[in-house]
C-alpha cells in the first residue's frame, strides 16, 4: 500500500462532484500496475489507461476513422504498411517531472520487440530508429491489418523501465506515466488515482478516480444499482428492473458494437454439417432477436443484423453493395424449402439428411456462461422448427475449450477476434493457413476447421494489398463466402459497452455522441474521463 | 515431552502426505492458465496473444513432474510459493498475505464467538433439560440445515442496502486504505457484521448440540452426583464439574473447526465479496492458477495441522489424564 | 462323539419344539422415536419425489415458454425463470439428482469408512497405523476445497461423478469414529468369546462387530448424506459441476446468475433453499434419533413428566423431586419444620 | 513338572487333559510405531514360569488378587494370546496354533467361559444364534434343521435352562445374569470340550445365583468328566468348588495343593494374608476389629513392569529375609497334613532347615 | 457403641422410577432407623433397592427417580429434628455433606478426573464453611488425608495418579472432612480386592471411634457385614424383610431370604458343607409377585404368602425389640 487515504466516502456535495467511482467485478486485486500485464490490477480495473497514454487515440467503435493525435502529433504509413514513422509531441512530462521524449517512444517499441512476453500482438518488428523527435519503425510484413494496434501503443518511460530487472515480471509499484492521473493508494478492493498537477492537455474535472473491484457480478450490479459504482462493465440480467429502474433518469447503458462477433460455430468436418445448405438453413431459423433479448438481456451483445456477420454501425462501410440491405430475418418456410431443394426430408418433426439419417446436433458451452447457455437453449428451440434435434451440453470450461481447440465439438457459441476492419472476424473464422486437422490442438482460430482455399487466398490478398480497391474486392469476396458457406452463424456483436450514471458526472458517450466505446477498461476510457463534467455544471 | 515429539513426527508425516497431494491435484486438472485467461476475457484477448502469455507465464518450457516436485519442495522450504498466474507476476505469498488476515479476522473471530455462544447455550440447555431451552434445538437445527450461501444471499437482500447499516459486500469502505485507524477499523467491523451474523447463525447450532449432548452425558456421571452430594453451589457444579468435563471432547472439535476456517470460508467470501483466502482459492481454481492453489492449500493444510497440534496441547493441558508423569 | 445325555433333564416336552415367537427386535424401537419418525417421513417424501418427480412434473423443466420471470400462479406453482421454464417442474425433476448424489455419496463414503475404519480398528498394528494415517491425511485436507478442485478436474462431472468424488473424499471422519468404536468392541468379551468358540476373523468382523456398529454406521451415513447434499448443491451453485442435470443447486445457480433476488424473483430462489433446509433438517432429526437410540440419556422426552393427575414434574440431577402426597390420610404428615418454597 | 507327585497320589490319577509347563507371558508396553524410536522395550510380566495340570473330572482353582495374571493364564491356555515362553500340552502333545483349522480343532477340546456374562454375549444376537454357531463351527449341528433344533434343546437342557423354547429366541438383554452365564456355558459345551477354562465365571453374579452356576459346573464336571480350570479371587469359593487350588501373586504361582489343605493350612505368607483378609463371619470375635493380625506393609501390589526381584511378595512380607529379595524361591514340598494330598509353596521359609 | 438415640429415621419411604404408567416402585414403604454412632448394614441381592434407598434419603436419585412418599427425619445433635424431604434446595445443599456424606461405589467415577484431589476437597470446605481462611482449609484437608493414610504430598495429585485403594481412601477422607453425623457408604469396597478391603474398613472403624459418626453401610456381601456392622437390615424387592443385630442375624435368621443368603456363602473355615443357594431369580419390579414378594422362591411359602404383604414387625416368637422381620411363617408374624 502507498500513501494514506482520507476517509471520505463519496463524491463532493453541492459544489459538484470531484470523485468518480469506477467498478469492475474482478475480485480482490494485488498491487500490480504493470500496464503490459493483463493480470495486473491496472489492466483488470482499467486504470492503466489513466496513467499510460497511447501515441494515437482511436475510437474503438469507429476503427476506420482517423485517430486523434495524442503523444504523437503525426504518423505516416509507408511502403505498403511496412514502415511507420511518428512525430512525437513536445512538452509532455512524465509524472515524475522528466520530459517525455522520442527516445522513450523508441524504447517502448524496442521493449516489445525484445520481449516476446510483452509483444502481445505478435508484431514482426524489423527496425526501430529514433532521430530527433521522430521514431521510425519497419516491419517484416505489411501491417495493414495491425495498423490500429501499432498506433495505439502506449508509451512508457525509459528511465524507469530500463532499470527493471525483468519488465514482464515486475509489478511496477510506482508507475510513471504521462496520463493526467497518478497513483494515490492501492488496496485489494480499491485503487485510487489522483489528478496530477499538470498535464499536457487541459486537466480533467475529475479530481480523483476510485476503481473498486467487486468479487462478482452480483456485487457489482448491486453497487451500480445503489450508486456506489458510477461506471462499470458487467452483465446485468434484466437490466431494466435491476439497474435502470433504480434511477431511470441517470442510470444509463451504452453498448455499442465493435468489429468482433459472437456466433454459433459449427464443426464443418462433421456430416451432415459440412453441407453449406444445411448451415444456411440453420441460420435462417435462428432467432437473433430472442438471443439478444433473452440471452443477452436486451443490451449486452448487440444483435448482428447483416447477413454478412459484420456488426453495424461499426462495420457499416465495409459491407459489400450486394449485401447492403440484406438483414437477417427468421424464415422457417424459406429454410424448409431450401432444405427440401438440397435433398433433405422433413418427416414429421424429424429432419432426415440425404442418407436418411435424422439430423442431430450437440451444442456445447461451459456451464457457467449463462448468456451463452441461454443462447443455446434458444437455438435448440429454433432448430427444432426445421426438425433438427439439438441437445445442449453444458461442459466444464476446460473440456469445452479443448473440444474447440481440437475440433472435437459439434457446435457451440464462441467469439471471434476483433480489429480495425472485418478482416479479423473473417480471418479468425476462415483462414486456411491456421487450419489444423481435427484432433490437433493449439489452433488460434478456425475452430470449425473450415477449409476454403479461396477464402485463404482472399485473406492473404487483403492483408498484403497495396491499395484500397484490392482490399475492398477481397473483403467483398470474403463476405460472399461467409454468406454462402456460413461456417459460423453470427448472432451478436462483441460489445465495448458500459453502464454509467449521470447523477454526478455528465459528458458520457452515447448513441448520439459516440466518441468512444463505453467500457472503463478500454484505452478510450481516458478520453471519456477527460470529457466528464460535474452534473449541473453546464 | 516425548508425547509432543511423537505428535510432531506424526504431523510431519501428515504434512508431507497432504502437501504431496496438494502438489499433484492441481496438475491433474486439464486446461492451463493461459486458456483460462483467454476464456475469462471472452474475445477481449486476441488469439495471437496466446503465445506471448505462455512465454510470460514460463509455461513454454517442459519440466518433468519429478523435477517440478523437487522444485516445489524447494520452494516450500524457502517459503517461496512462486508467482500467481491470476495476479501475475505477484508472488503467491503476497496474495496470501493480503487475504489471510481478513479470513482469520472474520472467520476466526466468528468461529470463536460461535463456539463460545454455542457452548454457553449448550451448557445451559444440557444442564436445564426440560426448560424452554429445549425449544432452541429444533430452531437451530433448521437454521443450520439451510445452505450457507442461501442464507447469506437472503440476508443481503433483506438486510443490506445503501440505507442499511449492513454493507452488502467488501471488507471495508471502498475509499479507505487499510490502516489501524478508527475509520478503517469501524468500517471493517461494519462490513463484517452481516457475514459474521450469518456464519454464527448457521454454525452455532452444531456447538449447542454437541455441548448439550456432552453435558447430558456428563451430568449422569457419578462425580456430578457426588458434587451435588457435597452441597456445592449449583453454579460451581455446573461449570467446574459438568461443563469443564463436557468441554473436553469439544476442544478437539473446536481446534478442527479452527483449522477449517481457512478452507471453509469460500462461500462466505464469495457471497459477501469478502477479500479473504477462500475467494483466492475460488479464483485460483477458476483460472488454473496452480501456484496460488498450492499456496492456499499449503496455508489450509498448515492451519489444520497447527490447529490439531493446538488441540493436542490443549487437551494435554485440560485433561490431566493425558499428561504423562516423568 | 455324541454328548452324554443329560441326566438332569426333568422337563422334556414331547413332540416338535414349539416355535417360540421371535423376540421383538430392538432395532424397531428406533422408529418409535418421534424425531427419527418425523425425519424418516420427510425423507421418505423426498425419496418418493425423487422417484416419481420426473413423471409428475407438469412441464419439461428445460422447456422455454413465453412466461418470463412470472411469479407463482396456478399454471406455474413456483413461477418461472428468465427463459419461461417452470420452476416447480425443475424442483420435482431436480429432487432425483439431489437424492441420488446424497445417497450414493453416503453409500460410497460409508462403505469406505467401514472398510478402512473397521479393518484398521480390528487389525491393529502396522495396518492400523497406516490406515489411521491415511484417514488423518484425509481429515486434514479440507473436504470442500478438495471436492471443488477434483470436481473441476473431471470434464463434464455429472451426478455420478460428483457423488463419487464426494464419497471418496468424505469417508475419513466416519472411519475415525468407526475405528475408535471397533477398537473398543474388539476388546469386548463377546468378541474374545467368539474367537474362543472358533469363529473366523472374517466372521467376527461381519457378524460380531458390525451389527454393534449399526447405529454408528447409520449415523455416519446420514451425516455424509447431509454433507454430500450440501456439497453437491454448493458445487452446482458456484458453477463447478455440470449443470446439465437439474438439481436444486442448478436452480439456485440460475437464480443467482440471473440475480433473481435483485430482480425481485424470490420464487426462483426460495423453494430450492427451503427444500434443502427441510431435507437437511429431516436428516439431522434422523441422526438425533439415532444418537438418542444409542445413548438413551439424550432422550429429552424423558424429562417432561406428568404425574397421574397431570401435574408436571421437573426431573433434575441432584435434586430428586418429591411427589405430592395424593391423599392426606395415608400417613399423617409430621409438622413441617421449614416451609418448602418449592 | 506336575503338581501332583505320582508317588504321593498313586493309582487313580485321572488322565491329564491339558498341561502348562513354564508358561510365560510378557505384554510389550506398546504405544504405536512411534515408540520404536525409544530403544528400551518395556514389558508387563503378566505371567512368569507357570506350571499347571488339568485332569479329567477335576477342578483346579487359580486364586489371586486382581491383576495377578489369572485371566492371562486362561487366555494363554485358550490360545487367545501367544505365549512368550513355555509349553502347552493337550493330551501330552505340544500345541501352538495361530488360527485356522488347527485352532478350531484345539477349541473343540478346550473351551473358555468369561467372567462377565453381561459382556460375553453379543447383544445383537439371540441365544439361538450363539449356540447354533458353536455347534456349526464344531460340526455338531447335525444334518437337518430338526437335528439342529434337537441339539440346541439338548444344550439348553444341559445347563438347566428349561423349557428351552423359552430361551432360544431371547436376546441376552432379556435374560438375567445367571441365565446369561448358563448360555455362555452352553455355548462352551457346544464344542463338546474336554477342558473348560472358567475365568471368574461367577464374580459378576449375584450372591444368590452364584451358587447355582457353580453347582451346575460341578454337575457338568461329574457327568461329562470335564477338566475345569476355575479362576477366582474368592478363596472360599475355591475351597468349596475346587479339588486343588493354586495361588498366584504378581504373575507367579506361590502356593498350590489340595484345596482343603491350602485354605486350612496356608503356607505362603501371601496366602495367609489372603485368607486372613477374607471376610469371615465365623470369627465373630473380630467384630469391629478388622485389622488383620499381620501387618501388611504398604499393601500396594507391585508393578509388573519392573517386578520385585527374588520373591515378588518380599516388599510386603513380614517374614522377608535378605535372601527373599535376591533369589527366586523354588517350590518346596510341604509336609502332608491330610493323607494323600500334595502341598507346596514357593517361599524360602520352607527351605530345608529354615527356621519356621 | 450404639446409644439408642436415633440420628436418622426413615419412615414409610417409597421411591419410584418414572411416573404414571411407566413408573415402577423400587423402594416400598421402608422404615428404618439409624442410631447415633452405629454401623447399620444394608444387604440384599442386586436390584433389591439398596442404592435407591440411600440416594433417595439424600434426594440424589438421578432421573427418572422420584420420591413417592415418606419422611426422613434427621436429628441434629442437640437440635430439633426435621424432615429432610421438606427442605428447600438451598437448605438441602447446606444439609448435604455437613450432616450426611456419601461414599460411592466407584471412587474413580466419584472423583472429578480433571481436578486435583486437593481442589475437590477444598471445594467442599469452601462451600460449607466460607468463613474459613484458605490456609485453614488446606490444613484441614491435609489433616483429614493424613488420617486416612494419604501423605500430604499426594494432595496435588490427580485422581488417575492414585491407585484404586488410595482413591477410595480419598473419598472416605472427603466424606469425613466436615465431620458429618452420618456417612452413607454404597458398596465402597466391592471394586477392591480383599486385602485392600480389609485395610480400608479397618481404617474406617478406627475413624468412627475417633469421630463418632454413624454409618449406613451398603453391600451385598453379607459375610462382610456380619463381621463389620452392628445391625443389619436385609432388603428384598424394595422392602426391608428383616432387621437384627449382626450376630443375631447370622446365628439365627428369621426370614427365609436371609437364611438363603447366608447359606449361599461358602465358608472359609469350618466343615465343608453343601450349599443350597436360593432357587429362582430376583423379582421383576414391573411384575412384583402379590403378597410377599419372596414367596415364589421361598421353600416354606404357603397360601397366605401370596395373598397378603407381611409387614415388618417384631416377631411373635421372640420378644426381642431389637429384631424385626416381615414374614408370615409361624412364629415370625409381627405382633401388634
Ligand atoms: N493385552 C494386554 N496388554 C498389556 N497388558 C496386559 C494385557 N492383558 C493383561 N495385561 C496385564 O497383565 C496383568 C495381569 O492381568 P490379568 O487380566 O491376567 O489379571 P487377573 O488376575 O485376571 O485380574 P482380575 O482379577 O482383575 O481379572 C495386569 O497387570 C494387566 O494389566
Ligand atoms: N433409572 C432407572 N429406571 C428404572 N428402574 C431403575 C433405575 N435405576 C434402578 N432401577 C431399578 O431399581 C431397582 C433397585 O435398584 P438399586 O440400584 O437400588 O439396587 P441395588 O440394591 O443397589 O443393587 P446393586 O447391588 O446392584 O447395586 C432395580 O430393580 C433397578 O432395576
Ligand atoms: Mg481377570
Ligand atoms: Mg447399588
Amino acid at each position: 500500500a502507498c500513501s494514506n487515504g482520507d476517509g471520505k466516502t463519496n463524491t463532493g456535495a453541492a459544489g459538484g462532484a470531484t470523485v468518480l467511482n469506477v467498478g469492475m467485478p474482478n475480485g480482490p486485486q494485488t498491487e500490480n500496475h504493470n500496464p503490459f500485464l493483463g493480470s495486473s490490477s491496472g489492466a483488470s480495473l482499467g486504470y492503466r489507461w489513466m496513467i499510460f497514454e497511447p501515441l494515437v487515440m482511436i475510437n474503438g467503435i469507429k476503427p476506420t476513422e482517423a485517430g486523434k493525435p495524442w503523444l504523437a502529433t503525426e504518423w505516416k504509413w509507408e511502403a505498403n504498411f511496412t514502415k511507420l514513422s511518428f512525430t512525437i509531441r513536445d512538452g509532455v512530462k512524465w509524472s515524475d517531472g522528466k520530459p517525455m521524449t522520442a527516445e522513450d517512444v523508441a524504447y517502448t517499441f524496442q521493449l516489445r520487440k525484445d520481449n516476446d512476453g510483452l509483444n502481445s500482438d505478435a508484431i514482426p518488428y524489423k527496425t526501430i530508429t529514433q532521430t530527433g523527435n521522430k521514431v521510425d519503425l519497419t516491419f517484416e510484413r505489411s501491417q495493414f491489418v495491425n495498423q490500429n494496434k501499432l498506433l495505439t501503443v502506449f508509451v512508457i518511460p525509459k528511465h524507469q523501465w530500463s532499470t527493471l530487472k525483468d519488465p514482464s515480471q515486475d509489478t511496477l509499484k510506482q508507475p510513471i506515466g504521462t496520463g493526467p492521473y497518478k497513483l494515490k493508494s492501492f488496496t485489494p478492493q480499491t485503487t485510487t488515482l489522483e489528478l496530477r498537477d499538470s498535464y499536457w492537455q487541459e486537466l480533467p474535472k475529475v479530481k480523483e478516480l476510485r476503481y473498486t473491484s467487486y468479487n462478482d457480478n452480483n456485487a457489482q450490479t448491486t453497487a451500480l444499482a445503489n450508486g456506489a459504482s458510477e461506471w462499470s462493465f458487467v452483465f446485468v440480467p434484466n437490466v431494466k428492473a435491476v439497474y435502470q429502474d433504480k434511477d431511470p433518469k441517470n442510470h444509463k447503458l451504452y453498448f455499442p458494437a465493435n468489429l468482433g462477433i459472437h456466433g454459433l460455430w459449427i464443426n464443418t468436418t462433421n456430416k451432415p454439417f459440412d453441407d453449406p445448405a444445411l448451415r444456411r438453413a440453420m441460420d435462417k431459423v435462428i432467432n437473433r432477436d430472442d438471443i439478444f433479448m433473452q440471452g443477452e438481456a436486451g443490451y449486452f451483445y448487440p444483435k448482428v443484423e447483416s447477413i454478412t456477420g459484420i456488426p453495424t454501425p461499426a462495420g457499416e462501410s465495409f459491407i459489400a453493395p450486394e449485401f447492403k440491405d440484406k438483414k437477417h430475418a427468421v424464415d422457417v418456410e424459406g429454410a424448409k424449402a431450401d432444405l427440401a431443394a438440397a435433398g433433405y426430408k422433413l418427416e414429421g418433426d424429424v429432419l432426415k439428411d440425404k442418407t436418411g439419417k435424422p439430423v442431430e446436433i450437440t451444442l456445447t458451452n461451459p456451464a457457467g456462461w449463462s448468456d451463452y447457455i441461454t443462447d443455446l437453449e434458444i437455438i435448440k428451440d429454433n432448430l427444432s422448427t426445421i426438425g433438427i434435434k439439438a441437445t445442449v451440453d453444458k461442459a466444464n470450461q476446460d473440456a469445452w475449450f479443448k473440444a474447440f481447440d481440437e475440433g472435437t465439438f459439434e457446435a457451440g457459441m464462441h467469439w471471434t477476434n476483433g480489429g480495425a476492419t472485418p478482416y479479423d472476424i473473417y480471418q479468425n473464422i476462415m483462414d486456411g493457413k491456421i487450419l489444423k486437422p481435427v484432433g490437433k490442438g493449439g489452433i488460434s482460430g478456425n475452430y470449425g476447421r473450415f477449409s476454403s482455399p479461396e477464402a485463404t487466398q482472399l485473406l492473404d490478398t487483403y492483408a498484403n494489398a497495396t491499395d484500397d480497391a484490392t482490399r475492398t474486392t477481397a473483403l467483398n469476396g470474403l463476405q460472399k463466402i461467409m454468406v454462402e458457406q456460413m461456417p459460423v452463424i453470427p448472432t451478436s456483436a462483441s460489445n465495448v459497452g458500459g453502464l454509467y450514471s449521470t447523477k454526478n458526472w455528465t459528458g458520457w458517450p452515447d448513441e448520439q455522441n459516440s466518441y468512444a466505446p463505453g467500457q472503463p477498461t478500454q484505452q478510450n476510457a481516458l478520453e471519456i474521463v477527460l470529457k466528464l463534467k460535474p452534473a449541473g455544471s453546464q | 515431552m516425548k508425547f509432543l515429539l511423537q505428535r510432531v513426527a506424526f504431523y510431519l508425516f501428515t504434512a508431507w502426505a497432504a502437501l504431496t497431494i496438494n502438489f499433484f491435484i492441481p496438475r491433474l486438472i486439464p486446461g492451463d492458465p493461459v486458456t483460462s485467461l483467454i476464456n475469462k476475457y471472452q474475445g477481449q484477448i486476441s488469439t495471437e496473444a496466446i503465445q506471448s502469455l505462455y512465454v510470460l507465464f514460463g509455461l513454454d518450457k517442459d519440466a518433468s513432474l519429478w523435477s517440478q516436485y523437487v522444485d516445489y519442495w524447494g520452494q516450500v522450504f524457502r517459503g517461496d510459493l512462486g508467482l500467481s498466474f491470476t495476479f501475475f507476476p505477484t508472488p503467491v505469498a503476497d496474495v496470501l498475505n493480503q487475504s489471510l488476515p481478513w479470513t482469520i479476522a472474520l472467520v476466526g473471530l466468528t468461529t470463536l464467538a460461535s463456539f463460545a455462544i454455542g457452548t454457553g447455550l449448550g451448557i445451559l440447555a444440557g444442564w436445564r433439560r426440560g426448560s424452554w431451552l429445549d425449544g432452541l434445538l429444533p430452531v437451530t437445527t433448521f437454521l443450520s440445515s439451510i445452505p450457507y450461501f442461501w442464507l447469506g444471499l437472503l440476508a443481503i437482500t433483506l438486510l443490506a442496502g445503501p440505507d442499511s447499516i449492513f454493507p452488502s459486500s467488501g471488507g471495508y469502505e471502498p475509499g479507505l486504505v487499510p490502516s489501524w485507524d478508527g475509520a478503517f477499523i469501524g468500517s471493517a467491523i461494519q462490513h463484517s457484521l452481516l457475514p459474521a451474523i450469518t456464519i454464527l447463525i448457521s454454525s452455532v447450532s452444531g456447538w449447542i448440540l454437541s455441548m448439550r449432548n456432552m453435558m447430558v452425558t456428563v451430568a449422569s456421571e457419578d462425580y456430578i452426583t457426588v458434587a451435588h452430594a457435597k452441597g456445592l453451589p449449583e453454579k460451581r457444579v455446573m461449570m467446574s464439574y459438568a461443563a469443564r468435563n463436557a468441554l473436553l471432547p469439544n476442544v478437539s472439535g473446536f481446534a478442527l473447526s479452527l483449522g477449517f476456517i481457512v478452507g471453509g470460508t469460500l462461500l462466505v467470501e464469495i457471497v459477501f465479496s469478502y477479500p479473504g483466502i477462500g475467494y483466492n482459492l475460488f479464483q485460483a481454481v477458476g483460472s488454473k492458477d496452480y501456484p496460488l492453489m498450492q499456496g492456499v492449500f499449503l496455508v489450509i493444510t498448515l492451519s489444520v495441522l497447527v490447529a490439531n497440534l493446538i488441540a493436542d496441547v490443549a487437551y494435554l493441558l485440560l485433561d490431566p489424564r493425558t499428561r504423562k508423569e516423568g | 462323539m455324541s454328548a452324554p445325555t443329560s441326566t438332569v433333564t426333568t422337563v422334556s416336552p414331547e413332540g416338535p419344539a414349539v416355535e417360540a415367537k421371535p423376540a421383538k427386535r430392538r432395532r424397531l424401537r428406533f422408529v418409535a422415536n418421534g424425531k427419527a419418525a418425523t425425519g424418516l417421513i420427510v425423507l421418505g417424501f423426498f425419496c418418493l419425489i425423487a422417484i416419481i418427480g420426473p413423471w409428475i412434473a407438469p412441464y419439461d423443466p428445460s422447456a422455454r415458454s413465453s412466461d418470463l420471470i412470472q411469479p407463482p400462479s396456478s399454471e406455474h406453482w413456483f413461477g418461472t425463470t428468465h427463459l419461461g421454464q417452470d420452476i416447480f417442474s425443475q424442483m420435482l425433476v431436480g429432487t432425483r439428482g439431489v437424492m441420488f448424489v446424497g445417497l450414493l455419496a453416503g453409500l460410497v463414503a460409508t462403505a469406505l469408512s467401514i472398510l478402512i475404519g473397521v479393518s484398521s480398528g480390528f487389525l491393529g498394528g502396522a495396518a492400523d497405523e497406516g490406515l489411521s494415517a491415511l484417514s488423518n491425511v484425509f481429515l486434514v485436507i479440507p473436504a470442500l476445497p478438495l471436492i471443488i478442485i477434483v470436481a473441476s478436474t473431471i470434464p463434464g462431472a455429472g451426478d455420478l461423478m460428483v457423488a463419487l468424488v464426494i464419497g471418496f473424499t468424505s469417508w475419513a471422519w466416519g472411519a475415525r469414529v468407526l475405528r475408535a468404536q471397533t477398537l473398543s468392541l474388539r476388546r469386548r468379551d463377546y468378541v474374545e468369546a467368539a474367537r474362543a468358540t472358533g469363529e473366523s476373523t472374517w466372521r467376527i468382523i461381519t457378524a460380531e462387530i458390525m451389527p454393534n456398529l449399526t447405529a454408528i454406521i447409520a449415523s455416519s451415513f446420514v451425516g455424509t448424506v447431509i454433507f454430500a447434499i450440501m456439497s453437491e448443491i454448493t458445487l452446482a451453485f458456484i458453477g463447478i459441476s455440470t449443470i446439465s442435470e437439474w438439481n436444486w443447486g442448478t436452480i439456485l445457480f440460475w437464480a443467482q446468475s440471473q440475480q433473481a433476488l435483485a430482480q425481485g424473483a424470490w420464487w426462483w430462489f426460495v423453494p430450492a433453499g427451503l427444500a434443502i433446509a427441510i431435507l437437511g433438517t429431516a436428516l439431522s432429526l434422523i441422526n438425533f434419533g439415532i444418537d438418542e437410540f444409542v445413548s438413551p440419556r439424550l432422550r429429552s422426552s424423558g424429562h417432561h413428566h406428568k404425574t397421574k393427575d397431570g401435574q408436571p414434574i421437573r426431573m433434575r440431577v441432584g435434586f430428586t423431586p418429591i411427589l405430592p402426597k395424593p391423599e392426606q390420610n395415608a400417613t399423617p404428615v409430621v409438622r413441617k419444620k421449614k416451609e418448602a418454597a418449592a | 513338572m506336575t503338581v501332583t507327585d505320582p508317588a504321593v497320589a498313586p493309582a487313580v490319577v485321572p488322565e491329564v487333559v491339558l498341561e502348562a509347563d513354564g508358561l510365560t507371558k510378557h505384554f510389550p508396553v506398546r504405544r504405536g510405531i512411534r515408540d520404536l524410536l525409544t530403544r528400551e522395550r518395556k514389558v508387563v510380566h503378566a505371567v512368569d514360569d507357570l506350571n499347571l495340570t488339568l485332569r479329567r473330572g477335576r477342578v483346579t482353582a487359580l486364586v489371586g488378587e486382581s491383576g495377578s495374571g489369572k485371566s492371562t493364564v486362561a487366555r494363554l491356555l485358550a490360545q487367545l494370546h501367544h505365549r512368550t515362553d513355555g509349553d502347552i500340552r493337550l493330551h501330552g502333545e505340544s500345541v501352538t496354533v495361530r488360527g485356522g483349522r488347527k485352532f478350531r480343532a484345539y477349541c473343540r477340546q478346550v473351551q473358555m467361559i468369561f467372567q462377565d456374562p453381561f459382556a460375553s454375549l453379543n447383544p445383537t444376537h439371540t441365544v439361538r444364534y450363539h449356540l447354533t454357531r458353536a455347534l456349526k463351527i464344531h460340526g455338531r449341528a447335525g444334518n437337518s434343521k430338526a437335528e439342529l433344533e434337537t441339539n440346541l434343546r439338548d444344550l439348553l437342557l444341559r445347563v438347566q435352562l428349561t423349557p428351552p423354547e423359552r430361551y432360544l429366541d431371547k436376546f441376552p438383554h432379556e435374560l438375567s445374569g445367571g441365565q446369561r452365564q448358563r448360555v455362555s456355558i452352553a455355548r462352551a459345551l457346544g464344542a463338546d470340550p474336554q477342558a473348560l477354562l472358567a475365568d471368574e465365571p461367577v464374580s459378576m453374579l449375584d450372591v444368590s445365583i452364584r451358587l447355582g452356576v457353580l453347582n451346575l459346573l460341578r454337575d457338568l464336571k461329574e457327568r461329562l468328566n470335564l477338566a475345569i480350570l476355575y479362576i477366582t479371587h474368592d478363596i472360599a469359593s475355591a475351597r468349596y468348588f475346587a479339588d486343588e487350588t493354586m495361588v498366584m501373586y504378581a504373575g507367579r504361582m506361590v502356593e498350590g495343593g489340595d484345596s482343603e489343605t491350602v485354605t486350612q493350612h496356608p503356607a505362603h505368607p501371601y496366602t495367609r494374608l489372603l485368607i486372613e483378609s477374607a471376610p469371615d463371619p465365623d470369627r465373630l470375635d473380630r467384630v469391629g476389629d478388622l485389622r488383620a493380625p499381620e501387618d501388611q506393609g504398604s499393601g500396594e501390589p507391585p508393578s509388573l513392569i519392573a517386578p520385585p526381584t527374588g520373591c515378588r511378595f518380599h516388599p510386603r512380607c513380614v517374614h522377608a529375609m535378605p535372601k527373599c529379595s535376591t533369589e527366586l524361591p523354588p517350590r518346596f514340598e510341604l509336609p502332608i497334613v491330610e493323607s494323600g494330598q500334595s502341598h507346596w509353596a514357593a517361599c524360602w521359609l520352607y527351605e530345608e532347615g529354615a527356621a519356621k | 457403641m450404639s446409644g439408642k438415640e436415633p440420628v436418622l429415621e426413615i419412615k414409610d419411604f417409597s421411591v419410584d422410577y418414572g411416573l404414571g404408567d411407566e413408573g415402577v416402585q423400587a423402594v416400598r414403604d421402608v422404615t428404618l432407623t439409624l442410631h447415633r454412632g452405629e454401623v447399620l448394614g444394608l444387604a440384599g441381592e442386586s436390584g433389591s433397592g439398596k442404592s435407591t434407598l440411600a440416594y433417595g434419603v439424600t434426594r440424589l436419585l438421578p432421573p427418572p427417580g422420584v420420591i413417592s412418599g415418606g419422611e426422613v427425619i434427621y436429628h441434629p445433635p442437640g437440635g430439633d429434628p426435621y424432615d429432610v424431604m421438606s427442605l428447600t434446595n438451598a437448605e438441602l445443599r447446606a444439609f448435604r455433606w455437613a450432616e450426611t456424606s456419601i461414599v460411592f461405589q466407584g471412587a474413580m467415577n466419584s472423583l472429578n478426573p480433571v481436578h486435583k484431589v486437593s481442589t475437590q476437597m477444598l471445594d467442599v470446605i469452601k462451600a460449607h464453611e466460607p468463613d474459613l481462611s484458605p490456609e485453614a482449609r488446606i490444613a484441614r484437608a491435609k489433616d483429614m488425608l493424613k488420617l486416612v493414610g494419604i501423605s500430604a504430598d499426594r494432595m496435588d495429585a490427580y485422581p488417575h495418579q492414585l491407585s484404586g485403594g488410595m482413591r477410595q481412601r480419598v473419598m472416605i477422607g472427603m466424606a469425613l472432612v466436615l465431620e458429618p453425623q452420618i456417612v452413607i457408604m454404597d458398596e465402597p469396597t466391592t471394586a477392591l480386592d480383599v486385602v485392600m478391603q480389609r485395610q480400608i474398613l479397618a481404617q474406617l472403624v478406627e475413624l468412627r471411634e475417633r469421630l463418632g459418626f454413624s454409618v449406613l453401610f451398603i453391600t451385598h456381601d453379607l459375610s462382610l457385614l456380619v463381621e463389620f456392622s452392628d445391625r443389619i437390615a436385609i432388603m428384598y424387592g424394595g422392602r426391608i424383610v428383616e432387621e437384627a443385630k449382626s450376630a443375631d442375624l447370622y446365628k439365627d435368621s428369621l426370614h427365609p431370604y436371609s437364611e438363603g443368603l447366608l447359606k449361599s456363602f461358602p465358608a472359609l473355615r469350618g466343615p465343608r458343607k453343601e450349599l443350597a443357594g436360593i432357587p429362582g431369580s430376583p423379582p421383576d419390579l414391573r411384575g412384583m409377585p402379590t403378597g410377599c414378594s419372596f414367596h415364589p422362591r421361598c421353600p416354606h411359602a404357603f397360601d397366605r404368602c401370596s395373598e397378603e404383604v407381611p409387614l415388618l414387625g417384631i416377631p411373635s416368637a421372640r420378644n426381642d425389640p431389637s429384631r424385626s422381620v416381615a414374614c408370615w411363617l409361624p412364629g415370625r408374624v409381627p405382633v401388634g
